[in-house]
């Protein structure tokens, strides 16, 4: 079975809910960013996502869009950034990585070309704008146990919700109903339709569960556990180095992990 | 026309699964409105009545004469209501949004024609509008945003990225991801997820029905050669697709820019700068870089500098059955002063690129060949670029003196 | 119609005796030209394939609803080619000076419509073009200017008496006694002498013509008012005329200014200080002082600033065929703001007179009853107008913008 | 038989040709247009044309139609100015005073009125957008016997020529062929089609003619010789007294008196 599932699954036998954060390669520098998944790896967070930034990043919202744009002035690529996040993973083996970019770099840099430069230390890759539907375009990724962790929604149909639960490996990645990244809904009605649709999930597959989108403090955190695997913080984490830099980061990554 | 939304190995749905259902219930009920004679009879009664449909077909004797070669004929989309053949679009979607009882309407927009057809439709059906539009676009279009503005639309900066058409259509998606229940998505052109592409280039197909009907009243036959801009590709597939597979050859002219070096021009194809790639929603031919990143573009015209192009065209032009071709930027004032003087039409600038691409090929042609252009839209929206282009001092001078009366009048109030 | 170019009491010719020649010469080939079902023809011909005709009759909903009297219902002249109705009048004469063997045509103007209208007819037929319009215009309305210049037309300044309007018609005429021999004089309304009122307002009558038919075939009925403003007066000659001695009451709207004293309006109508004289070639009604001097007008619209009236309404007023009212400056913006709202067409300023009018009177009338009111142009060219009305600073903005980039190009060449 | 004809008839026995010259009432102001009268009828110019202004003077050219709208500035009246001329008439009886004015002035202050008023001292009217076809509406005026001086101009048809004829009284006033006032059209075909038409005329009408537009020399005025019995000489006095003032004008007079 996925290494990811397992790991995850190990880790959760000691904490009631595991901690996912997100940095973009290359912002505010590919130095930075470094020192940045470099700060979290330390602190041991569970799971680091390393966003690979893209011109068009439709599913983010402002702060993480912008970030993504000041990014790309620092001419990052692909295949560099795989080698250097390989390279943190070796060094930090007890924590996993997982790349998450939009189609079309990926699709350009080529999927069997991905499935050999991602391992062995990039665990599996998530795509916004990739639909379950297209699930085929990712083969090159399973055949080399690398896990795409697809997206789901509350009140997401059944039928879709069966298509996840039988293509999910390592982790499936729940977002919040409405909107881009960086907005929370915490209104009643929104959190019971999320409760319900994991209800209906659950039964159907034994792999772990993360939910993202306006996560942003440890308070939100300690709200889910029991219900998901894995709290996923991005935005946040941004806005906390935008206000201080890199040790109101590092201090952010704390107060979330007192959690 | 599409299979499963796939034009080829083009179009497609790619789309954060938030806007899945939304997706398949806009993809519902357009087919059940497209099996709805009423909704049909609807759209072309307010096509008619409202936008002023048919518009004619004019024949062009100095111009054709001027060149010596094929007869030039001129399909006058200017003509339509808003100005250019972005009403066809917003009307058919416009009444599909009512049907579908949404409340409001996005839409991005580039040059802006796009955003004021949509504002208009909007105030003429009751709908509320916002309109996203890169910063940098707004600067150089104001005019529309002003009558965007006045017709209640709100207008949104977008202020991400390269600050044009490409970001406003991320900004919009992003809005519609938030909004779907009672908002419609009202894409301006043939691009976009599953249905879009074809829904557009439908709505826009009433163009090449009525130059069939034309042609054959006034030429007595079907033109030899359409030709027709290339920004999304919405009045391309709209004057083309009655056409395909016919003896008709159809040619569409992408913006040449000032260069054929990256951001200099706007073409996807017959450059290397161009190649297959998925984003926006859909797969087509994206300007990109080695990383995939899709890359800036330049155009005399704002409406034709789009980074993809129509799903349809990539995929009718992969199977032979479109050619694709350029103007430059100087080619195209040329084409469009040649045609201001010798027939007294002044026509929008993206149009003014299908014009610079008939007239260069007609001259080869026989005097018994027939070619029909199509005049998207209308120049009166280009003054600003046309005068800096000219370099007209006058008309410098008249804005400084509406300036300076401005801040009299505010000096007293 | 006319009686030796006589309307009642109004019209004749009051010109030069050096015009008489090249007057009855005109009077001549326009008979003939009548006559000729050919001319006829290829005059319809024109303004379906170049100016689009016909032009639609729309259902305004939104906006009935909101008077919550009669149905409303709009003539989309702003539709034709040009924008406005001016077109219809400068095809007629266009091909009837060509008939006439004329090399050139001189024509007043005020706005400038009829001057883009004339040069952009003239580029169509390949005659020479000269335009006089009054430097006060030409300073107010030089984006029209910019295009007649583009076009290839002569614009002469004029800068005698009140730059205006008038003064343009008197300066064309002074060109035109000294080059009537290969020069036509192109009027632009429905006045001057014979056979200008008649010929004007004939070419013009297509526009109520089709409303007949637009009538009968979309309310079943024939309109119960039809409302047109009133400059020179030929789109109002144009739609009233084919339902005169019918049951459907005509109301022309007069330009009411910023107030009743005399250099604030430009009402010919219900006001003492306008009276029957003679001059610019022809007897109706004219604003002017005791002495018979002609008086200053004013209008937000510089369409409608004219001293005189065509002879025609003059008559069908006194005959108590046509109702005249007016509409001031503020109830003209409103108008103008409350049908963009609402239905999503922007009207010129000049038929946002009419309107405005039919506005007001519509609200008193029941929901069975049907009225037209002529939308004789786009209003996009009055974006100066309107945004300096409202007070838009953005749109400041963007000019200063656009002056700076302006300045620094030219420190570039 | 006219006052005005018998006058011309007597001074041409001892003059070869007479001259008429222009003034404008109220330019530059009333009283320097009167000045300009005096001056002139002091000179015993044959006779005066006193031009009341009007807004819209189609049938001058651009030196006339400004003076026309500088005099309009000082609000001049027509019952006034047919006092003063009138009273000019009545001071220097050996020479003749004509009105010119634009048809709408006239006709607002209607022509029965306007009879009275120029009797006695006032000969005759120049109307010059008043077509002889609308000879009726002077019927007041040649009642009054006050002479309608109706313009002709060369190559003027047969039929026209003939009702000039009939109607004239005290002076026909021919025109050069084409443009506004001040345009000289000297060539030779011009003066060939001019003589031509005189020659049609003269057996038609023993009316004496005065010839007009784009004198401005004595030269010019000796060229006529013979062929009409006054020169009318306008805008050249105007150009004098723009160019030199009062003193100008006078010597102009002088020059032209000469010939
Ligand atoms: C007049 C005109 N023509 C053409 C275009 C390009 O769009 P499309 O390629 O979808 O027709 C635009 C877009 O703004 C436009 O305004
Ligand atoms: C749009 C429009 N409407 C009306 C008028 C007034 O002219 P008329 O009264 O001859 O129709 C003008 C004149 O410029 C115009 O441009």
């Amino acid at each position: 079975m996925s290494h990811l599932a397992a790991f995850i699954r190990e880790q959760r036998q000691v904490k009631p809910i595991l901690l996912m954060t997100h940095v973009i390669y290359g912002y505010p520098s590919i130095e930075d960013s470094l020192q940045m998944m470099r700060t979290l790896l330390t602190k041991e967070v569970a799971i680091l996502e390393v966003q690979f930034p893209f011109s068009d990043p439709v599913a983010d919202g402002p702060v993480i869009t912008h970030a993504c744009h000041q990014a790309l002035e620092n001419k990052p690529s692909l295949a560099q950034c795989l080698l250097d996040i390989n390279a943190l993973a070796e060094e930090f083996p007890s924590s996993k990585v997982l790349l998450m970019s939009y189609l079309n770099p990926l699709l350009q840099f080529g999927f069997d070309k991905l499935a050999k430069a991602m391992a062995p230390g990039v665990s599996g890759v998530i795509i916004p704008d990739l639909p379950i539907d297209q699930h085929a375009m990712l083969k090159p990724l399973v055949a080399a146990k690398i896990d795409p962790v697809w997206l789901m929604i509350p009140a997401m149909d059944t039928a879709r919700i069966k298509m996840v639960s039988e293509h999910a490996q390592g982790l499936i990645y729940c977002v919040s109903r409405k909107g881009v990244t960086g907005k929370s809904s915490d209104s009643t009605t929104a959190k019971q339709v999320l409760s319900d649709t994991l209800n209906e999930l659950k039964p159907l597959t034994d792999v772990p569960i993360a939910l993202g989108f306006g996560i942003a403090s440890a308070e939100q955190i300690q709200e889910i556990i029991g219900q998901v695997d894995v709290a996923v913080v991005g935005s946040a984490l941004i806005n906390a180095y935008i206000e201080g830099g890199l040790s109101a980061f590092s201090d952010k990554v704390d107060s979330l992990l007192a959690a | 026309m599409s299979d499963q939304g796939y034009f080829g190995q083009y179009g497609g749905s790619f789309i954060p699964e938030i806007l899945y259902s939304s997706q398949q219930q806009l993809l519902q009920h357009y087919q059940e409105a497209m099996a709805d004679a009423s909704f049909i009879q609807k759209v072309k009664q307010e096509m008619q009545q409202y936008s002023g449909r048919p518009t004619p077909l004019t024949y062009c004797a100095n111009l054709s004469a001027q060149i010596g070669g094929a007869q030039i004929y001129l399909k006058r989309e200017d003509l339509n209501h808003s100005g250019a053949h972005k009403m066809n679009n917003v009307i058919g979607q416009g009444l599909l949004a009512k049907r579908m009882g949404k409340k409001r309407v996005i839409a991005e927009t580039g040059a802006g024609q796009h955003g004021v057809a949509t504002a208009l439709i909007s105030a003429r059906l009751g709908l509320e509008c916002t309109i996203y539009m890169g910063a940098h676009d707004i600067e150089r279009q104001y005019p529309n945003v002003f009558w965007m503005k006045q017709l209640g639309a709100t207008v949104v900066p977008v202020t991400s990225g390269s600050q044009t058409l490409k970001d406003a259509l991320d900004e919009a998606l992003r809005d519609w991801t938030d909004s779907f229940e009672d908002t419609h998505y009202l894409i301006g052109t043939s691009c976009g997820c599953e249905p879009f592409p074809e829904m557009v280039a439908g709505f826009q197909s009433v163009i090449g029905e009525e130059v069939k009907d034309q042609a054959m009243a006034q030429i007595g036959a079907m033109p030899d050669k359409i030709y027709a801009c290339v920004g999304g590709g919405s009045n391309a597939c709209g004057i083309f697709l009655p056409f395909v597979g016919t003896d008709t050859e159809l040619v569409g002219i992408e913006a040449g820019g000032s260069g054929d070096g990256v951001g200099e021009h706007a073409k996807r194809f017959n450059t290397d700068q161009a190649r297959f790639g998925i984003s926006q929603g859909f797969a087509t031919k994206f300007l990109q870089d080695e990383q995939g990143q899709l890359a800036p573009t330049h155009s005399i015209s704002a409406g034709l500098d789009y980074v993809g192009v129509s799903p349809i065209l990539a995929d009718l032009s992969d199977r032979g059955l479109v050619r694709m071709s350029s103007a430059k930027d100087d080619e195209v004032i040329a084409a469009f002063k040649q045609l201001m003087l010798s027939e007294g039409i002044i026509a929008a600038l993206e149009s003014s690129h299908a014009i610079a691409g008939g007239l260069k090929e007609a001259a080869s042609l026989s005097v018994d060949q027939n070619i029909v252009i199509n005049v998207s839209g209308r120049g009166d929206k280009d003054i600003f670029t046309i005068a800096s282009a000219l370099q007209d001092q006058p008309f410098n001078d008249f804005l400084q003196g509406y300036l300076n009366r401005q801040s009299n009048n505010q000096g007293a109030n």
